[in-house]
Parts: C-alpha cells; structure tokens; sequence
C-alpha cells in the first residue's frame, strides 16, 4: 500500500486582534492508501484546522498556513491555486463536518447540493448526475431516495442528514475521506448507525479515512493508527492496539483516567487532568503539557520534546516517555 | 415507587405538552414531550437520566423546576405539590431546588461578569446580607468550585467550557440548595473537563448533601456518577433500576440497544464485541406510535406491543421497566 | 402554502379596517377643511358659498356617519369623487400609476442592481479599502437631504451642462427611449440613492453572518467554484433578513418619492397626495392613503411569500 | 396593470409618430407653470384660470391697464352708451351686444343662448365661488342671437367683471346643473371647448397641459401666431427656476430672490405688476383676536412708524416691488396717489404708542394696566415671502418695546384660523379684481357685506362711503368716494400697508407681444397676438 | 454551535494575571481601539460645545436681522456669510444646533425607548401580547405620517418638547420590531432559564438579561434615529410644522434656503454639512459604542 497523503512539518497560525494563535506547530504524518487514522484531541488541539489548512479551507478567516507540506499522490496541496484546490476538493477528497445541521445549506434541496460536485467534478449531465445522487443516497441507506432527494434538509433528522452529507462527500468515489467528528453532534445509536455505514462504505470504495474525533471510544472501534494532538502538537502515535495497551504520553494517559471505567460494577474515582489546555497565543518553549504534567520536570518546562519512537510503529513526544508508568 | 431511604421528590402522571402552530384557521397541534412519568427521586442519592435527544428528558427537568407549568400531574417536593404554586410562594422552593445548564456558552449572561453572575441569586435570596458579603460569598462559591477568586470581575467569553460549567455550579449552589437538576451538564465538554466537572460534583454531593437528577445521553458517565438510572424513550420512562442491575440486566430492548451502540474505549472489547446498531430512528414526539412507543424499531415486537401501551412495572426489587415482552 | 397565504389575506382584513378608521379620524381631525381652497382664487368669497359648499360635500355631517358612507361606498369598490378634481378617485390614481411604477420600478431596479453587489463584495473584502470607502459613501448617503442632492444635480446637468430635462416623463412629440431615459435618469438617481445606501448595508451585514456558517465551508469543501459559492449559496441565505427592508421600502411606493416628484415635476402620486393634503380633498386623501397602506401590508405579505420561496423552512411550517 | 401600461406605450408612441411628423417648424411655446388645474370648468374651480383663458373666452377680459375690455361682447354696456338702463321699478337693464361670426372650436356658432345658458349655470350652482355676486342678476333675456338683455337689481360697479367665461350650451345643455358640475369631458376635455386662439388638446396628468392652435378663430386666420402652448407643471419653485435657466422654456414665473440670479442667455426677467398688495392685519374682534392691543387706532399708526417699510422693499425684495400705502395699485386709476404713510421713525412709533398708554416695563416690553404688549403672529406654512416679513416686522417691533412670537400652520388649517378670526396678527396679501370695490374687505361684518373682513373692526363713514362707491358707475363721482376711503383706511391703520407684489416672470428674448396683466385673470389675455420670434 | 473554523477557543490559563478593571473601563479601552468612533467623539463633543456655548461663543444674535447685508457671501465679518434676512450664518448655525442636535438625540431616544419597551413586551410575553402589539406596530407602519404629523401639531403645536414627543412618537415601529425579534431569540438561552430557576420575576430578567443582550440592535436603531430626527425635523421644518423663525434650527436653516440653493450656496452647504457631520459621528460612535459594550471582542 502506497503513502496517498504525506503531511511535513504543517504550521498554521491564526492572526487575531489580540495576538497571533498558534493553532498547528509542526506537524507530519502520513496517510496511506486504504489506511484508518483516528486524529484525537479536545477542542482546540488543532486537529479541525490541520486537515482545513491542507485543503486551504480556511480562507475567509484570518489563519494562514505559514510552513509546511501537504503532499497528495505527490502533490503538494498548499502549492495549488485556489482553481486547482477547487479541482480536488470534493473530487480525490471528500470531507464530512461534525455538525450536520448547520453544515447542509438549509434552503437548498438536497437534489441541488447533491447533483452540483458531480456536475463539476465529472462533467456528467444533470439528468445522470440525478440518477448517480439518488443511488448514492441509497447507498447510505435513505429510504425513497427519488422521493426525499427533491427535499430540504431542515425535513431531516440529525442521522439522516449525516448520511446526506456522507453521500455527498462520497459522490465522486474520492481516495480520501476527511471526517470531522461526524458523529459528535449525534445520538449514540444513531452513532452506531453512521459508524458502521462508513466502516461499509470504506470497505466497498477502498478509500482511506482521517476520522477527527474526541472520542476514544471511537478510536478503539474504528480505527487502525491513532495519533494523539494536543496544542497544536501530535503527542502520541501508535496503532490502535499498541496506543490502549502501552500508553505512553501523560497527556493520553490523562485522558483514558477521565473515562469511567467500562464493565466492572466497580465504582472507581475518576482522575481528571487538572488545568486547563494552554492559551495558544502564549505557547513558551516548553512541552506544552507540562503545567499540567504530574511528572513534568525542568526539562519539560524548558524544552518542547520531539516526537520520539518508543518501539516500533508508537512514537511519543514526552521526555519521560519510556521511563515507565 | 420508593427505594431505600427517604422520597426527595415525588413524581406522579407528569405530563408536558407543547401546542405548536395553532392559531388563525390552523389547528394546533400537539407535541408529547413528557408523556406520564412517575418516579422518586431518593434523598441524596443521583437519579440519571438517559435517553437520546428528544425523549423529554430536559423538558422532564425543567418541568419538575416547575420552570414549565406541567400539563398534567404532580411533583411534590417533600409533601408539597410544586404544581399550581404562584411565583412567590414558590420562592422558597426555588432556594431548594436549582439547575445546572449544558450548554455552557448559553447559560451564562455574557455581558455579566463573573462575580455578578454568581451573586445574582443572593440578590433575591439573601436580602439580609449587603453587596460587600455578598460579593465576598460569591468568591467563597468561586472557591468551591475549583475557581480563581480574581476571576469575579472578569467576563464569561474569557473562560473555557469547563470553567463556564463550574461558574454555573456556583450560581446553582448559592442559594444552598439541597436539589439539583443537572441538565446534560457534561455533554458539551471535552473529556477531561468532564471529568472534572464529574469529580466536582460528586464533591459537592458530599460536602452539601446534595441529591441530584442527572440528565445525560452519555451512558457510561451516568454509570459512573448515577445510584439509579432512568431510561427514558419518547416522553415516557421505559425502564428504571439500580445502576449496576441496569447495566447487568437491562430488560427493555431499548435499553439493550443503547449499551450495545456504545463505543467502549478498550480495542480488545471492541473486537470483541463489535457496536450493534438498533435500526430506525426516534419517531417525532407530534405523532407517537400506537401502543408501545418503541415498537417500530424493537426487534422483539410482536403484534401486542402495536396494541397496548405497556404498564410500567416493577420487575424486580427497585426495577421497573415498561415492557409487554420483559 | 396556498392555506397560508389565504391564512395571511384573511388577517389582512380587519387591521386594513382598523387602518382605514384611524386614517380617516387623522385626516379629518387635521383642522383646516376642503373649502381652504376656494380663497387660493384671491378673490373674496361669499360665506354662505362656503356653507354651500361644505353642505354639497357632505363634511358637515358628524364623522361616524361620513366614515361609514366612506366605509359603504369602499365596499361597493367606489371610492368616492374628489372634492377638487369631481372626478373617480380610483380614475385619478389609475392614471398616475403607470409613470409612478416606472419611476420606482427604474430606481428600485437601479437601487437593487448597485446595492447587491455592492453589499456582497463589502461583505467578501470586510476591512478592506473598498469596504471602508461604500461604507463611507453609504453613511454620508444616508445623511444627505433628498432634496438638496436633486437640485444639485439639476444645476448640474440641466442649467450648467444641459444634457438632461428638468422636468417631466418625456418631451412632447418626441417618443425614442433614450429621450425617455433622459428625463427618467436623475430622478431614478436620486431615488435610489437612499436605497442604494441602506440596502447594501444590510447586505454586508447578512452576508458577514452567512460567510461564517458551516454550510459555505461545505460547499468549498466540494470544490465548487467561488462564484458559485457565493452566488448559489451565500446569496441565497443572506438575502432573506434583506428582503422584508426591501419589500419594506417599495411598499412606501406610494409615498417615497414625494420631494423627489415634486423637484424634477414628476406626475407621481406622492405629489398627488401633498396636493390633496393642502386641498383637504378627503375622498382622494383617503383613497391615496388607503392604497399605500394596503400595498405596505400587501408587501409584508409579499415579503413572507418570498421568504417562503428563499427559505423552504418558512413555508412548509 | 401591465397590459395597461403596455397599452399607454404603445398609444403614446403613435400619438407621438403623428406629433413627430408635424413638429418642423412649429411654433411651440414652454411654460415653466407652477401649479396643476383641479378642473377646466372656470365656474367650478378653485384656482386662477390661466390656462383655460387660452381656449374659453368670455364677454370680457382685463388688460395690462387694469381696464376691462370686452371680447365676445362688442362693447362694455354703461350708462354713457346707453348699455344700461334704469327701469321703473329701480331695477336697471344691461344689454350686452355680442361678436357676430363667431364660432365655438367645433365650428357651431357661438350666439346669446350660451350667455343665457351659462347664467342659468351659475345661478343653480352653489359651487361657483363668486354665485352671490351674479345674484344681483335677477332676468335674462335673449333678444336675438347676438344680442341678451339682463335685468339688475341695482346699479353694481363689478357688473362688468363678469363672465369672464361662457359655457357651450350645445354640449352642456343636455345636463343637469349637478352633472355638468361633475362632467368629466368638460372637466378634463376633451370636450373642453371655447371660442379662443388655442384648442384644448390634451391632459397628461401631473405632467403637462398641451393646447394647439384655433385654425379657425374669429380675430382671423392671421392669428394666434403661435402653433401650441405647453404648460409644464413644475410646482417647485427651484426646480423651476432652473427649469427656465435650462434654457427648455419660454415663460414662468419666479420668486423676486431670484432675479438678481436669471443670468441665461435669451431670457429676461419682466416685473409685471399685480393687484396684489401685502399688509400687517390685526385682529381686533374677541374671543381670537386682541382688542386690548390693537383696539386703539394709535397703536396701530404707530406700527406704521415703527416699520422700515422702505429697507423691506428696497433690501429683503431687492426692490422688485413697490412700497403700498392704500390697497389699490397705481396702476389702477382709483388709486390715491395724494396718500403718503408714515415712514420710518421709532421714535415717533414710541411716543405714539406711550400717548395710549403703553409704558415700557421692567424688561422693556411695553405694558399697559398690567397687559403686555406681546402677540402671536399666525403664519402659513410654504409661504416664505410673508414669513420673512413677519420676522423682519418681529425684530423692529422689538426695538420699540413691543414683543411678539411666531406660530405657523399648513395651509388650509392657516384658512380656517384666519376666517374663524382665531388668530392675532397675520401677514396677509389680497388679490384684487379690476373693479376696486373695497367693501368686502373693510366693511362691517353684516351678513352681505364685510365678508372677507377677518379684522373684526367697524367704521360707520368708512361703511357709508364705500356702500356709496359701490354703485357709482361714474369715475369721476366715484373716484373722490375711493379716495376718501383709501384715506380713512390709512388714517385708521386696521391694516398696515407693505407693498404691491409685483410678480417676477422669465421671459424669452424671443416671445412678442407679452403684456403681463397684474389682474386675476393673469398674463394670458392677450395671447391670440403672441408670438414667437 | 459554533463553526470551529474561527479561531480555535482559546481557554485561558487559569489564573491569568489580570488588571482589575471595571466595566466602564473595560469599555472605554475598548471604545478607544475604534480610531473613528473617537474622532467622531471628539468632533461631535466639538459641535455640541460649540452650539451650547453659542451665547458666549456667538458673534452676533441669531435674530439680528440686517436688511443691508442679505445674502453675503462668507467673508471676514461673516465667517459663514448672511442669511436671506441678513442675519450671521455662523451665529444661526451655533444656536441651530442647540435645538437640532437636542431634537436628535431625545427623539431617538425617545423614540427607541418606545420601541423597546413594546417589542420587548411582545417578544418576551408572547402569544397574545405580542400579538396584539405586533398587529398595534404593523398598524402604526402602515399609517402614512405626513397626515399625521399635521394633526399632532395642531393639537401639540410646536414646541421642542412636542417635536421630540411627535417625531419619537413617529419612529418607534422598527425598533420595536428588531428588539421583539432579538428578544425571541435572546430568551431561549439557558441563563434567562437560569434566572427564572431563581425566582426572578420578569422584570429584572428583562431589564438584566434581556435587554443589556440586544444592546447592539437598539444602538443601531438609536443612532440612525438620531440622524432620522435631525433630518425629518428639517422636512416638518418644510411643512411649517418644525420650530418657528427666527429661533434656527439646521432643518429650518436647510429649507429657507432652498430656494437660492443653486446661486448662494453657501446658505445651504453649511447647514446641510453641519446635519451631514453629526449624522456621520453619531453613526460612527454607534459603531464603536457596539464593539465597546461587546465583552466578547
């Protein structure tokens, strides 16, 4: 399996009134051909702008990439005009958005924001374009698809919508698939429901998938490679397996104690990470963790680590990673 | 319907419904949003509520607040019916009785500062006490909730979620209040803030005695934070037991379907048991289904449940469920 | 839909009755009667003639009574003869309709092609020069007196440059559009200028709010092309909150364009109205009146519908 | 509605094809009008006639002399020529001799029966606004076509002041008195016709009156010179100004502010004098009016002194009209040019005023048994001219001790105020007809006389004379009658007289033979000789 | 929610080191970042000053009427040249602004006053009290105010006092119609639930929650009220309804020189600039007033 999308050393800031906002410092990853990779973090890690930044979604605003590489199939994304972008956008990558009640044009019928990537993308008549729409709402499991593609979207509910909005990203049969916390905004069965329709999905069209998500419990079910970001920063990395078994990272650590432990009866005290996340106007030269960090030591202040392999496949960003737990 | 210990709170047919539309030639029509429920809530202890969104859940909370005027029913705080009481004799009430927000952005004022919001209660509650020992309680509440005292003077934009969630725990518990309804207070959070919002609560709980009704959709923190837990399902309560029964030895097929579909943050457990999905979604509250409001999508449905509506029974010690086939 | 707006038409009718009640109280509590104007011959006039007069008109009759023999006639589709002209009311503003909907129709148009785009591009280069300088122009638009930018206008291009007419819809015998276009230009200018100026403003603003909603990151993020972006998605959700302010300005149809009628002699029914107003020609005044009112309300409904046709939510609901 | 609109287009681009084709060579005169007609019918109208004179003609007419002249009537009956006779019963007959071959723009004849018919018209139409004065008719009758004998009840000096218009029998005559009031063809035309230079053509409302020229007209076919008239309603007075400064209009009237400022090539600016005259009017008639202030006829001379009536016409007029000291204009015969106002001297305005007791107080306004000497003036909104002196008068009274405030109020509720006498003091102006009869405006207010008296004030000599002068038909017996009366008016001050407007009109270089008439009946008398050059 | 696309939430660090300030302060520094709406300050505070130190500041009397000097054009003598009675431009100018820019500024707010109090009633109420209110405003919209304006000042005359009372009287509907509209959306956030969890009464709710929340659409409407009142007290000005002569106001200055607009300009240009620059602060300090009061910014 090929690399189909290589990150290097992104930076994106984000120019405010009250300062500059360091949203991504320097991060570099890869995507292969076929692969799951869940990006966890809370909100405000970075992990949204990362994947807006590469495809230059984040025009209108005031961030600006400031470094960095985003390699596509050998293409480097951050270097196409914005025509180029718009080629591909939609087309080789499609991207479904967290909240699927404000991420549908509501006074658009869904034939119209269907229909209009494949008319442009695939130059293929509206009529066609229809037919391809309607079997693709199918796909995600709509029922009477011909009746309810002449819909609006406000007619929908919360999961039915998302599935719009997967068959839209889906239209044009892209290699990847940007998921930005789609399910956050939903129910858990519903959940489940749009869980499992990707993991079909992803299987039938063979694409890869960056899923954006808080949620580990996510990760443990979908997921083959994990990378943890916090800050700005990617602190932890490691396939699914290796990343719940050997947790490295405090910062993931601190995260997995947060959770309620699943399936015993036993009721045991929750250890939540104190503070909270850095004001990312004012990262200092240290690991960005280490005011919260229990085991943070000079170094930790003074120095930000570099992501470092702890074994094979795993790597970490911490300088007491490895010490042990 | 008591358990052990001492009714807080009794909940009797409540019902709330909403009338939409209606008007000039339009017949009105009717939104079932808690359609008869009836349940204590047990001194000290955390009743929560699970339920996905538009089961009533909230409407449920906001109506025993008496926040809503209930359409049918009755809530009773020790002995004493809510329903029917005018503003100011429900004043007291109010003292008991407080509300904790889930959206953290909306339930601050943003134009107030901290200090201010914190006070306000006092205002109307304590008005023996002048401005100085109020703000001077305000920054006591700052305290107990884990919060700088500096921060009185600042506005809510300036604080993140959590510190927003624990500003509103203050304004709740100001007036020292021995109920909480804590409407999804977590679920706008990000996961190690909930945490702390969890461990805070269940500090206060056992500092001021406090007895909640924990609303959430999120199973495993109302595992984790609840002594009895409520399903909730289309304005009614489909099943209601002791926590570890519940998680044990859920009856209702509903409630099945939603420890299924959760994601458990353990990759060995999920290969294990892999997320199954319940198919359909809820039915829209303006129309429910006949007889059991669950059938269209119960995989145990037989041509009962589409007759009758199921009675709410107990089934074992302490739980009840509202099922034709448990 | 249908339901709804016979729903609407339905309410319309008692607020056009409250309307029409408190209209006719207003005009006919305004001191002053019909018979003012017979002095404007300058001669002396018998008193008893004034009597006479008063009598044949009916306005000595107590106000409950006219109202209701106003009401009667209305209802019958009659809207009464005016006092001065002894002619139809409704012949009367039949008549200066065409060139009044032409007047407003033109500036409406001019106002709605500038202050769109002009809106829009504030809005997609907020902060930028040319943001600052159409807000600028907007504001001092908006604080400038109508009838001082006419005339100034008028000395402009009529006594210094004599390119345009002063006055009138077009010169007699002479029938090309470009003569008509001379005379309709500078009172189409001037109109639309205040509208120019208040609608781009509330499409700037609409069109702020809408660029930052999840939908727009969407529709890039399927690769359309700018303009279609902006045209077949922004657009449409920021125009609706800018359609009530302008369906709300062409409803004063009747009534917006007064001093502009009046400086550039344009047979407006505006310059009806001021005219009936100084004569207390009550029928006219009435049946002017009662028009604009019924348009304003006509046009809120307008405006629903539309929002029904921009926005699916509204209409299904 | 579009259909409709479509259709106005299409007709008005035909009517403009066949326009098109005849344009070369027309003559056609622009004028820059400032107002719209409510109705063709004279009889029934509010409003001066000017354009109607152009199409309907009646027996007679005024010239720029103040003079009136006969037009359809061969000569003006008097007692000289024998046009009038008394009967024995007092009563007088009036025989009135008709133009012969003249014929209405339809081509019937115009004979006695129409001057019949139009009487009858007036007599049984409360509308017409001067109906009391054509009572003292009492009988008509039409000898033969060209000849109508009318029965007065008395001798009246504004019998030939009448019938300035004549009616159509043929067209009217079928109508009822009530539908002809209401008759929309006569009203608006097209059935609007006279025996006039110019033909009514057409009526594009709230834009323009368009009249075309008589082929037919009985003066000859050498006249009217002039192919069509255009009277463009341009009510704004700037707007109009600089309509006439465009250069597009031959003729308009203008404010007397502007016409240091006409300053286009091919037009001049021609002061026409008017029977206008300005004055100060108090009101002396209780509960409204303040007979306390103004009851005193010294007080009222004072005002005279008090006034710098010459800085008022000279500076704030530009000296675009004339200082007035009686109501009747020089340019009148009857005007007493032996009368000379008081001028200019505050010192003298207040001795006069502390000979009748008004002493100044602490503030320096002057009091009198604990009355101050503070007023209102009722002012009329738009009228800029009469606002402008009021604050001017305000300021100088103020020099004098004497204060005063401003109200002001749309026109038709100034109207109401004024004849109600619910006002103090007002600047008022009177348009007068060509027969100077002072009795409606300084009579006592009895019922038949005094009408327009809105001061409230009685003078029994003042009365006596006029009454007199009234039915004098000789100039030189009723001219010492006017005299006297223009004397005790000054005397007694019950209004202090300003000016006599005259009115500023843009005239092109080009038009010929225009001689403004400062009468009611206006600067159009004599355009069937018009031209343009 | 809110997209993420923004600026990511920036939580603070707690226990950030932050000055005390108080909230008039907070504002003012805010207030003093929007560079116009400080000009705009600073010019209108200049207008003001000026026009109500005009006795002390004023060359001449505003009603001294000089017949020999009609229509001077700007000059030593006459810095703003003379009016058709001769009187000083500059010293009418002054005086004019006392009563145009006190008719402005309490007409707005009377007139938003007025708004909020009815749009807020029918938005917070509901049902049938918005009802009945919302059908009173569109009632009040759809009658023609020219009719209006004349029958009032009969009765009221024309007084300051009545032409504030007429025009805010006149300018209430579109106020009352945002803030009702604000109102719906401001009272479904949780801490308007929050406050009625307490036991707070409407009242205090409104006037604490509500209202400070829509400050910003009743800024607006306040601000272009302002120039509105300036502007139609110059058009009753026209119609013989506004202050009376020789008491000057910029509306009643702007119409008695329409008619030698185009030879004497300056007769009009100064009035007219003088509306023009007060309407444009006013607008301007609006602005900045709205980004000041916005803790969030």
């Amino acid at each position: 399996m090929g690399t189909m999308l290589e990150v290097k050393d992104l930076r994106t800031r984000f120019h405010t009134r009250e300062g500059v906002v360091r949203a991504v410092n320097g991060i570099s990853y890869t995507v292969d051909e076929g692969e799951t990779l869940a990006v966890v973090g809370e909100s405000g890690c970075g992990k949204s702008v990362g994947m807006l930044s590469i495809l230059q979604l984040l025009q209108g605003t005031t961030g600006r990439v400031e470094a960095g590489e985003a390699l596509f199939r050998g293409v480097d994304l951050l270097k196409l005009s914005d025509t180029e972008i718009r080629k591909l956008r939609g087309r080789d990558i499609g991207m479904v958005f967290q909240d699927p009640m404000t991420s549908l044009n509501p006074v658009l019928s869904i034939k119209r924001q269907m229909t209009e990537g494949l008319v442009k993308h695939l130059g293929v008549s509206r009529r066609e374009a229809l037919d391809r729409a309607i079997r693709l709402l199918r796909l995600v499991g709509i029922p009477k698809a011909e009746e309810l593609i002449g819909e609006y979207t406000f007619q929908f509910s919360g999961g039915m919508r998302q599935r719009v909005m997967i068959a839209m990203a889906l239209a044009c049969e892209p290699r990847l698939l940007i998921a930005d916390e789609p399910t956050t905004a939903l129910d858990v069965t519903i959940q489940a429901q749009i869980m499992n329709l990707v993991r079909e999905l992803k299987d039938q069209f063979g694409m890869a998938i960056v899923w954006i998500t808080h949620d580990l419990g996510i990760v443990a079910n979908f997921a083959q490679n994990v990378q943890v970001m916090y800050a700005g920063y990617i602190v932890e990395k490691a396939d699914v397996g290796s990343l719940f078994a050997r947790t490295a990272h405090p910062y993931t650590i601190g995260l997995l104690n947060s959770l309620p432990a699943n399936g015993a009866d036993r009721r045991r005290r929750l250890i939540p990470i104190k503070g909270a996340p850095p004001n990312l106007r004012a990262l200092g030269g240290g690991c960005p963790f280490a005011p919260r960090c229990g085991r943070a030591a000079e170094r930790c202040r003074a120095e930000n680590p570099a992501l470092a392999e702890l074994e094979r496949g795993h790597q970490v960003a911490c300088w007491n990673a490895g010490e042990g737990l | 319907m008591a358990g052990a210990g001492r009714a807080l709170v009794e909940v009797r047919g409540l019902k709330k419904h909403f009338s939409v539309g209606g008007g000039f030639l339009q017949r009105k029509k009717t939104v079932r949003a808690v359609d008869g429920v009836s349940f204590d809530v047990i001194e000290g202890e955390t009743l929560g509520v699970v339920g996905e969104s538009g089961c009533g859940k909230s409407t449920m909370g906001r109506t025993m607040l008496q926040l809503y005027p209930p359409t049918e029913g009755s809530v009773s705080y020790r002995g004493v019916d809510l329903a029917g009481l005018s503003r100011q004799e429900l004043l007291p009430y109010r003292k008991k009785i407080q509300i904790i927000f889930q959206d953290p952005y909306s339930s601050l004022n943003p134009r107030q500062t901290i200090g201010s919001i914190v006070c306000e209660p006092l205002t109307l509650h304590r008005k023996d006490i002048g401005k100085k020992e109020r703000l001077e309680l305000g920054r006591e509440l700052l305290r107990k909730v884990n919060l700088d005292q500096s921060f009185v003077n600042r506005f809510p934009h300036e604080f993140s979620g959590g510190q927003r969630q624990r500003i509103g725990i203050a304004r709740a518990l100001a007036v020292k209040p021995e109920f909480i309804v804590c409407d999804e207070p977590i679920s706008a959070l990000d996961v190690s803030v909930q945490a702390q919002v969890v461990t805070l609560l269940e500090d206060l709980q056992g500092e001021f005695g406090l007895t909640y009704l924990f609303i959430a959709h999120d199973l495993s923190m109302v595992r984790h934070i609840s002594t009895r837990i409520a399903v909730m399902y289309l304005g009614r309560i489909v099943e209601l037991a002791g926590r570890d029964e519940l998680f044990r030895a859920p009856l209702h097929p509903y409630t099945r379907a939603l420890l299924a579909a959760i994601p458990v943050p353990d990759p060995e457990y999920a290969a294990r048991n892999p997320i199954k999905t319940l198919e359909g979604e809820i039915p829209s509250a303006l129309n429910p289904p006949r007889g059991c409001c669950f059938h269209p999508r119960c995989p145990m449905a037989g041509p009962a449940c589409e007759e009758g509506e199921p009675a709410f029974r107990e089934l074992g010690p302490g739980h009840y469920c509202a099922c034709h086939k448990a | 839909m249908a339901r709804y707006i016979v729903k609407r038409i339905a309410q319309m009718i008692p607020l056009l009755i409250g309307i029409s009640i408190v209209i006719f109280g207003i005009i006919q509590a305004a001191p002053g009667g019909p018979e003012g104007t017979l002095l404007d011959r300058g001669m002396f006039v018998d008193p008893a003639a004034i009597d006479a007069y008063r009598a044949k008109l009916g306005v000595d009759k107590p106000l409950y009574l006219q109202y209701l023999r106003w009401a009667g006639a209305m209802l019958g589709g009659d809207m009464g003869v005016s006092f001065q002209t002894q002619r139809p009311v409704l012949d009367m503003i039949a008549e200066r309709l065409p060139d009044t909907v032409r007047l407003m129709g033109i500036s409406f148009a001019l106002a709605f092609c500038l202050a769109i785009p002009l809106g829009v591009f504030s809005a997609l280069r907020q902060y930028s020069v040319f943001d600052y300088v159409s807000t600028g122009l907007a504001f001092v638009a908006i604080a400038m007196p109508v009838f001082w930018f006419g005339l100034m206008l008028q000395y402009l291009f009529s006594v210094r440059l004599q390119w345009l007419p002063v006055a009138g819809t077009a010169t007699i015998g002479v029938d090309t559009l470009l003569d008509k276009l001379k005379h309709i230009a500078m009172p189409a200018t001037v109109l639309s200028l205040t509208y120019v100026a208040g609608w781009s403003r509330y499409m700037r603003s609409s069109m702020l709010v809408v660029l930052k909603q999840d939908y727009i990151r969407t529709a890039h993020s399927k690769g359309l092309l700018k303009k279609t972006v902006i045209v077949a998605h922004a657009l449409k959700n920021a125009g609706i909150p800018v359609v009530s302010v302008i369906t709300q300005d062409i409803a004063r149809i009747f009534s917006g364009a007064v001093i502009t009628e009046t400086i550039f002699g344009w047979p407006g029914i505006g310059r009806m109205f001021i005219q009936a107003m100084s004569a207390r020609d009550y029928p006219l005044l009435m049946g002017i009146l009662m028009m604009g009112s019924t348009m304003v309300v006509a046009f809120n409904l307008l405006a629903d519908i539309i929002y029904g046709w921009l926005d699916p939510r509204i209409s299904f609901k | 509605m579009r259909k409709k609109t479509v259709a106005l287009v299409v007709l008005l681009m035909a009517l403009c094809a066949v326009g098109a084709v005849q344009a070369q060579a027309k003559k056609i005169l622009y004028v820059a009008f400032d107002r719209e007609n409510d109705v063709l019918n004279q009889f029934t109208s509010q409003m001066t006639c000017d354009i109607q004179q152009n199409v309907v003609e009646g027996l007679v007419i005024t010239n720029d002399k103040n003079e009136f002249i006969p037009v359809l009537a061969k000569a003006i009956p008097t007692l000289e020529n024998g046009g009038i006779k008394k009967n024995a019963d007092g009563s007088y007959d009036m025989t009135w001799n008709l133009q012969q071959g003249v014929r209405w723009s339809d081509g019937v004849e115009f004979t006695a029966e129409d001057v019949a018919f139009t009487l009858d018209f007036i007599h049984n139409t409360p509308d017409v606004y001067n109906q009391s004065e054509y009572n003292h008719i009492v009988g008509a009758k039409v000898v033969d076509k060209y000849t109508i004998v009318m029965k007065w009840d008395g001798l009246y000096t504004f019998y030939d002041g009448l019938f300035e218009a004549i009616l159509p029998k043929h067209v009217l005559g079928k109508l009822s008195w009530a539908e002809i009031a209401k008759y929309e063809p006569y009203n608006r035309g097209p059935q609007f016709i006279g025996t006039g230079p110019f033909m009514f053509k057409e009526w594009k409302t709230g834009e323009y009156i368009r009249l075309v020229r008589n082929p037919n007209y009985w003066r000859g076919p050498q006249y009217p010179k002039i192919d069509e008239m255009v009277f463009q309603f341009i009510p704004d007075q700037n707007a109009r100004f600089n309509a006439l400064q465009s250069g597009r209009f031959h003729i308009g009237q203008i404010e007397a502010t502007q016409v240091k400022n006409v300053k286009t090539k091919g037009l001049g600016v021609k002061m026409v004098p008017s029977n206008v005259f300005y004055c100060l009017a108090f009101n002396v008639a209780a509960p409204g009016g303040r007979p306390e202030l103004f009851g005193d006829a010294r007080v009222r001379k004072a005002f005279y002194y008090a006034i710098d009536r010459k800085a008022i016409v000279d500076q704030l007029l530009e000296g675009t009209v004339k200082i007035a000291d009686s109501p009747i204009p020089p340019s009148s015969a009857y005007h007493n040019a032996g009368l000379k106002a008081p001028e200019y001297d505050p010192a003298k305005a207040k001795k006069l005023l502390a000979e009748a007791g008004w002493k100044p107080g602490k503030d320096g306004v002057l009091e009198k048994d604990g009355v101050r000497f503070s007023f209102k003036w009722l002012n009329r909104a738009g009228r800029a001219d009469r606002i402008a002196i009021a604050q001017v008068v305000q300021a100088q009274l103020r020099e004098v001790g004497i204060e005063s405030t401003m109200s002001e109020i749309d026109a038709a509720a100034w109207s109401q105020k004024w004849r109600s006498f619910n006002y103090e003091v007002v600047v008022n102006g009177w348009f007068m007809s060509s027969d100077f009869s002072l009795t409606n405006f300084y009579h006592t207010r009895d019922g038949a006389n005094g009408s327009n008296n809105f001061c409230g004030f009685s003078n029994p000599e003042l009365d006596r004379i006029m009454l007199q002068s009234d039915k004098d038909l000789g100039f030189k017996s009723r001219k010492p009658l006017l005299d006297k009366a223009q004397q005790i008016l000054l005397d007694e001050a019950y209004n202090v007289f300003l000016y006599y407007r005259d009115s500023p009109w843009v005239v092109s270089d080009r038009l010929a033979n225009f001689r403004g008439s400062g009468t009611n009946f206006g600067n159009w008398w004599n355009t069937w000789e018009w031209d343009l050059r | 929610m809110a997209a993420p696309i923004m600026e990511p939430q920036t939580a603070e660090v707690e226990g950030i080191t932050a000055a005390q300030r108080s909230n008039a302060r907070i504002a003012w520094d805010k207030f003093r970042k929007h560079k116009l709406a400080v000009a705009s300050t600073c010019l209108l505070l200049a207008i003001a000053a000026l026009c109500f130190l005009a006795p002390l500041i004023a060359p001449y009397k505003f009603d001294a009427i000089d017949l020999r000097n009609i229509r001077r054009p700007p000059s030593a003598r006459h810095v703003f040249g003379t009016d058709g009675l001769g009187r000083d431009l500059f010293t009418r100018l002054l005086y004019g602004g006392r009563i145009s820019v006190t008719i402005g500024l309490s007409a707005a707010l009377l007139g938003s006053m007025l708004g909020t109090l009815i749009g807020s009633a029918a938005g917070y109420y509901g049902r049938g009290v918005d009802n009945l209110l919302m059908r009173l405003t569109d009632l009040a919209y759809s009658i023609p105010t020219l009719p209006l304006i004349i029958v009032i000042s009969a009765y009221a005359g024309s007084s300051i006092a009545s032409l504030v009372a007429i025009i805010g009287f006149l300018s209430w509907m579109t106020t009352a119609r945002v803030v009702r509209g604000s109102i719906l959306s401001v009272k479904e956030n949780e801490y308007v639930v929050a406050a009625r969890a307490l036991g707070f009464g409407d009242l205090p709710i409104i006037l604490r929650h509500i209202l400070p929340n829509i400050g910003n659409s009743i800024i607006i409407g306040t601000t272009l009220g302002v120039g509105n009142a300036i502007i139609l007290e110059s058009s009753l000005s026209f119609l013989g309804m506004g202050v009376n002569p020789p008491t000057p106001t910029w509306g009643n200055m702007l119409m008695d020189s329409q008619a030698t607009m185009a030879t004497e300009p300056w007769l009009t240009f100064f009035p007219g600039m003088a509306i023009l620059m007060t309407v444009l602060c006013v607008n301007f300090i609006g602005d900045g007033l709205q980004d000041a009061l916005d803790p969030t910014l």
